[in-house]
């Protein structure tokens, strides 16, 4: 009984942090902000409802699918996001100095 | 109204929003897009009307899957012409629908 | 020899097992040895052809299931006449537009190298197509034909070319999803694609009725009837010689087959004779439309090119003449306009090879370049000339075989506003054929400046034309074969 | 039910902002938002092969095909905003005529028949004799294996025009580098999982959801990742080595489709007792030559005039 309600709590969690993560992405003004919101909080949410799915999964190999699906998201969330802000830094930059010549 | 159902009527909207958008953008890109739209409306009806009646089907399943496959390559397909013709010509519509536009352009320049 | 012709093995899937492995092979070889290549596959297709014919005459309509699944499940090949006269009549189309396109090409060194792929692969997906009795089959088969026939028309590369390619991919693509949209609703509807298995199915309801009219507005674009035949001209008028001649007498004829298939064989019970009327009208508007505007045209291709739109009117006139009408009438009608798709294709094709020839002599595409050309190409000229005698259905022709026939069943049918249509039509094709003619044999160059296409290519469109003109004269032996897709059964 | 009407209506909503949008790129983006939707709706659907299938190819590949045809338009601001919709009239009586479709569909979906012959039976019935235990990659490999084997040939068409126009006009291949440390590093760790994946997508095909296209697409994403990083891809650059790679999917599969026909048996009926080793054969070879002809859709589009987009920063 305490395993579900552990579980559901895990779970709501997550989604409330999904929630922020899309409220910064909302809020914030420029990219590096909204992305840095983005995907710290995501994974950090989807670490947590994962983590809320694990007991109830049956056998063990699911388990370690979940973890790698984790860890996958978080690799690409964060190259992600470093590609994207690297190339707004770029177009940054030119604006800049076709502004100053 | 099964939940099968519900997405075939969604089939249903989505073909005849691809066509509007098919028939309505001069941009190439965009009737594209709409065509794709279009296309995945057709599967969706396809799957959810055959399910609505007889359940999880492989057939049209496997249909669909060879659906899809066809529907990348023509899209491959039209984007090599596309560019190959801006690259030509510079224009990202075809020449009859530029020609409306100067019409509609001289028009309000009048107007 | 019948006992050999009867065990031989089922020689069906090999019509569609050759034509891939020639384009895997030209793909792979790229130009090295691709005459060799394309000579040797057309052998021996032509030879599976023959083999198949006395098959025919032997066992009658030959079945084939794929991978021994039967028919609600797997796919089935079907070759009764009408099929096996298109068959034939593609691989005579296609023989002389390779034998045209080897020299031809010559000056397009690019093009050469993805022209044979391509070409192998529009004959594999009309061979599916002519033989194919499922339904979403035939959508694959579409799209196979459509995206190979698109890439040949913009294998040039040019701005007009890849225009027209443009325009004609994107009513090919729209004609293809309407006729999925209808694949849809039947296979929802009745549980199976198999086009003999439904014929006896559908009935005429509300889904059934607008499956069937979404699949006819998609077959009717991609077949460029009057009304949706806007991408037909450019796209035939700018390609290369052999690629318009293979597009105008076989690519646009797939489609009308397959709704052909769907109108008289599995929907019968759905279709109604007011319908088909309308599909009539839609004939003639295109016969009105296409004469007019291919008497107005200034450059050759574009005006043979505005002549298959003409042409393609006729082939509407079986519906109306079939739905509603007596037997014999029917069967009048049905001949009469299997014949004229035949003839129409050999015809065709030869006139835009010899337009090909022409424009290649005369180096400018429009008719008034032509001043001349009567004294100095006669052989190009006489395989154009045959080929109009033909197109205008003039007596010995196939042409004229055909629309005798349909004549013939208008009138016991007793509708006789269809002999408008084909009397003005014939007027019309006859006014723009001579309008061509009027411009040859007038002398202003006293010096040949033209530049004489080699001998093959006259020859090949030279033998089209006569293969045409012969429809006409031994037109007994084809009525026969395509009298028994009626009946179902052998000769 | 309530999370069908919402999926639903998000699915509808994507697609009218795919066509309403002003600004092209913002379609674009929103385009493969609908595609990752469409992957949950066949999830919604019951069928995952499909939502793999559309995920890989619908979304992801399109997506990029698009982007990357995008990149190379750069679309003048002031034009795309203009022309974006015809005459009033027009687009009056298009509207119509899409009220009028919906109107038919939806009254045709509601009256459909109920179906005599029952596919799904026949299919479970069948499913021994075909060598393989999912029924997807038994109606696609042995009961429509004819259906595959043409469509296989489709993708080889547009590949074909795209090498027909690349090389007809001589300009230089296309070069999309992101020159990044992070992906160089990350990609030694990725690719190969990619692989393990894409080969892990084969086997399971015959037993579960997964087969040649998903397993090819992967392979597609990896040799797309592999190009933008600037990693060499091995036998790339030999156009020769590049043609044989298309070839041998389509080609294997007629081979071993006419084993049986040569032996007096049925054309793509696979040899008796070797069902399931045949299919996996032919399964490997479109896996491979899929992966090489999905990544040359990407890779055969001609180049843009000026130097393409992104140049990465000062990295």
């Amino acid at each position: 009984m305490l395993i579900d309600l552990l579980r559901s709590l895990l779970i709501l969690v997550g989604a409330a942090f999904f929630l922020v993560g899309t409220l910064g992405l909302l809020r914030f003004p420029d990219a590096p902000t909204r992305i840095h919101a983005l995907t710290k909080v995501d994974n950090l949410g989807l670490g947590l409802i994962v983590l809320g799915l694990l007991p109830g999964v049956a056998s063990w190999p699911v388990v370690f699918k979940m973890i790698l699906i984790w860890l996958l998201a978080i690799a690409a969330a964060s190259l992600a996001g470093h590609l994207v802000v690297q190339a707004w830094a770029g177009s940054q930059n030119k604006e800049t100095s076709s502004r100053d010549s | 109204m099964n939940t099968f159902f519900i997405y075939a009527l969604t089939g249903g909207l989505l073909s005849s929003l691809g066509l509007l958008g098919f028939i309505l953008h001069r941009h190439l890109l965009r009737r594209l897009m709409a065509f794709n739209l279009m296309g995945s409306g057709c599967f969706l009806i396809l799957t959810g009307l055959s399910q609505s009646h007889q359940g999880v089907d492989a057939v049209p399943q496997a249909l669909v899957l060879t659906g899809i496959v066809v529907a990348v390559s023509a899209t491959a397909l039209a984007l090599v012409l596309i560019r190959r013709w801006y690259h030509l010509t510079g224009q990202t519509s075809l020449p009859e629908d530029v020609q409306s536009l100067e019409k509609t352009s001289s028009k309000e320049a009048q107007g | 020899m019948s006992s050999l012709l009867q065990e031989l093995p089922q020689l069906l899937p090999w019509l569609v097992i050759l034509p891939l492995f020639w384009a895997l092979f030209s793909l792979a070889l790229g130009v090295l040895y691709r005459h060799w290549i394309a000579g040797v596959f057309i052998f021996l297709l032509l030879a599976t052809n023959l083999i198949l014919i006395g098959q025919w005459l032997l066992l009658g309509d030959l079945y084939y299931s794929l991978g021994d699944w039967d028919v609600p499940l797997g796919i089935q090949l079907r070759l009764d006449g009408v099929a096996l006269a298109m068959v034939t009549v593609t691989s005579l189309v296609t023989a002389a537009c390779s034998l045209h396109a080897s020299t031809y090409l010559d000056d397009y060194p690019r093009a050469q190298q993805y022209f044979w792929p391509l070409l192998a692969f529009t004959w594999a997906s009309l061979n599916v197509i002519w033989l194919s009795a499922d339904l979403f089959n035939l959508y694959v088969g579409l799209e196979l034909l459509g995206l190979s026939a698109v890439g040949l028309v913009a294998l040039t590369g040019q701005t007009e070319a890849l225009g027209a390619a443009l325009r004609y991919l994107y009513a090919a693509l729209l004609g293809s999803l309407a006729y999925l949209l209808g694949v849809a609703l039947i296979y929802s509807g009745y549980g199976q694609l198999d086009l003999p298995a439904l014929s006896g199915l559908l009935e005429s309801d509300a889904s059934t009725r607008l499956a069937l009219a979404l699949m006819t507005l998609g077959l009717l674009l991609k077949t460029a009837i009057f009304p949706l035949h806007i991408w037909l001209p450019p796209a035939h008028g700018k390609a290369l010689p052999p690629v318009s001649a293979l597009l105008s007498a076989l690519v646009v004829k797939a489609s009308f087959y397959i709704l052909v298939r769907l109108w008289l064989e599995a929907g019968l019970q759905v279709v109604v004779p007011s319908a088909a009327q309308f599909m009539g009208a839609l004939g003639a508007g295109a016969v009105f439309w296409g004469g007019w505007m291919a008497w107005r045209q200034t450059e050759l291709k574009m005006l043979v090119a505005y002549s298959t739109v003409a042409q393609l009117g006729y082939l509407m006139l079986i519906f109306p003449l079939m739905v509603g009408v007596s037997p014999t009438a029917a069967q009048l009608a049905w001949e009469g306009g299997w014949l004229q798709l035949i003839a129409h294709a050999l015809a065709k094709a030869a006139m835009f090879l010899a337009a090909g020839n022409l424009v290649l002599a005369m180096r400018r595409p429009d008719i008034i370049g032509l001043h001349g050309v009567g004294r100095f190409l006669p052989f190009s000229l006489l395989g154009f000339g045959l080929a109009g005698v033909s197109i205008m259905g003039l007596p010995p022709s196939g042409g004229f075989m055909a629309k005798w026939l349909l004549l013939q069943s208008a009138l016991a049918s007793g509708q006789w506003w269809w002999l408008l249509v084909l009397a003005g039509g014939s007027a019309l094709s006859a006014v723009y054929i001579f309008k061509v003619y009027q411009q040859c044999y007038i002398e202003d160059t006293e010096v040949d400046n033209f530049r004489h296409p080699s001998l093959l290519l006259d020859l090949s469109s030279i033998t089209l034309a006569l293969l045409a003109l012969s429809l006409g004269i031994f037109s007994a032996w084809p009525q026969a074969l395509l009298a028994t897709a009626l009946s179902g059964g052998g000769v | 039910m309530i999370l069908d009407w919402l999926l639903a209506g998000a699915l509808i909503g994507t697609a009218a902002g795919v066509l309403l949008t002003r600004d092209l790129y913002r379609s674009v983006v929103l385009f493969i938002i609908f595609g990752l939707l469409m992957a949950l709706v066949w999830v919604r659907v019951e069928a995952p092969d499909l939502a793999l299938a559309e995920a890989a190819i619908g979304a992801g590949l399109t997506g990029v095909l698009f982007l990357d045809a995008l990149g190379h338009l750069n679309p003048d601001k002031a034009a795309a905003v203009r022309q974006k919709y015809r005459q009033p009239l027009l687009s009056g009586l298009a509207f119509l005529l899409a009220l009028g479709v919906t109107g038919l569909l939806w009254m045709a979906l509601v009256d459909s028949p109920q179906p005599g012959v029952h596919l799904p039976e026949i299919v479970d019935q069948q499913l021994l004799a075909s060598g393989v235990e999912h029924p997807i990659t038994a109606v696609l490999l042995s009961f429509r294996a004819y259906d595959t084997l043409l469509e296989v040939a489709v993708i080889l068409v547009a590949v074909v025009v795209g090498l027909a126009l690349r090389f007809s006009q001589e300009d230089q291949p296309a070069e999309t580098q992101v020159l990044s440390p992070l992906l160089q590093k990350m990609l030694v760790w990725l690719l190969p999982l990619m692989l393990m994946v894409a080969i892990y997508l084969l086997w399971i095909g015959s037993y579960r959801s997964g087969g040649a296209f998903q397993a090819a697409a992967v392979l597609a994403a990896m040799a797309v990742l592999m190009r933008m990083s600037g990693t060499p891809i091995p036998g790339h650059s030999n156009l020769y080595l590049l043609r044989i790679g298309l070839v041998v999917g389509l080609g294997l599969f007629l081979l071993l489709g006419s084993v049986d026909l040569v032996s007096g048996g049925n054309f793509l009926a696979w040899p008796e007792g070797w069902e399931k080793a045949s299919i996996l054969v032919v399964e490997g070879a479109l896996t491979f030559s899929l992966g090489m002809l999905l990544f040359s859709l990407f890779e055969a589009s001609p180049a843009p005039k000026q130097a393409s987009m992104t140049r990465g920063g000062g990295a």
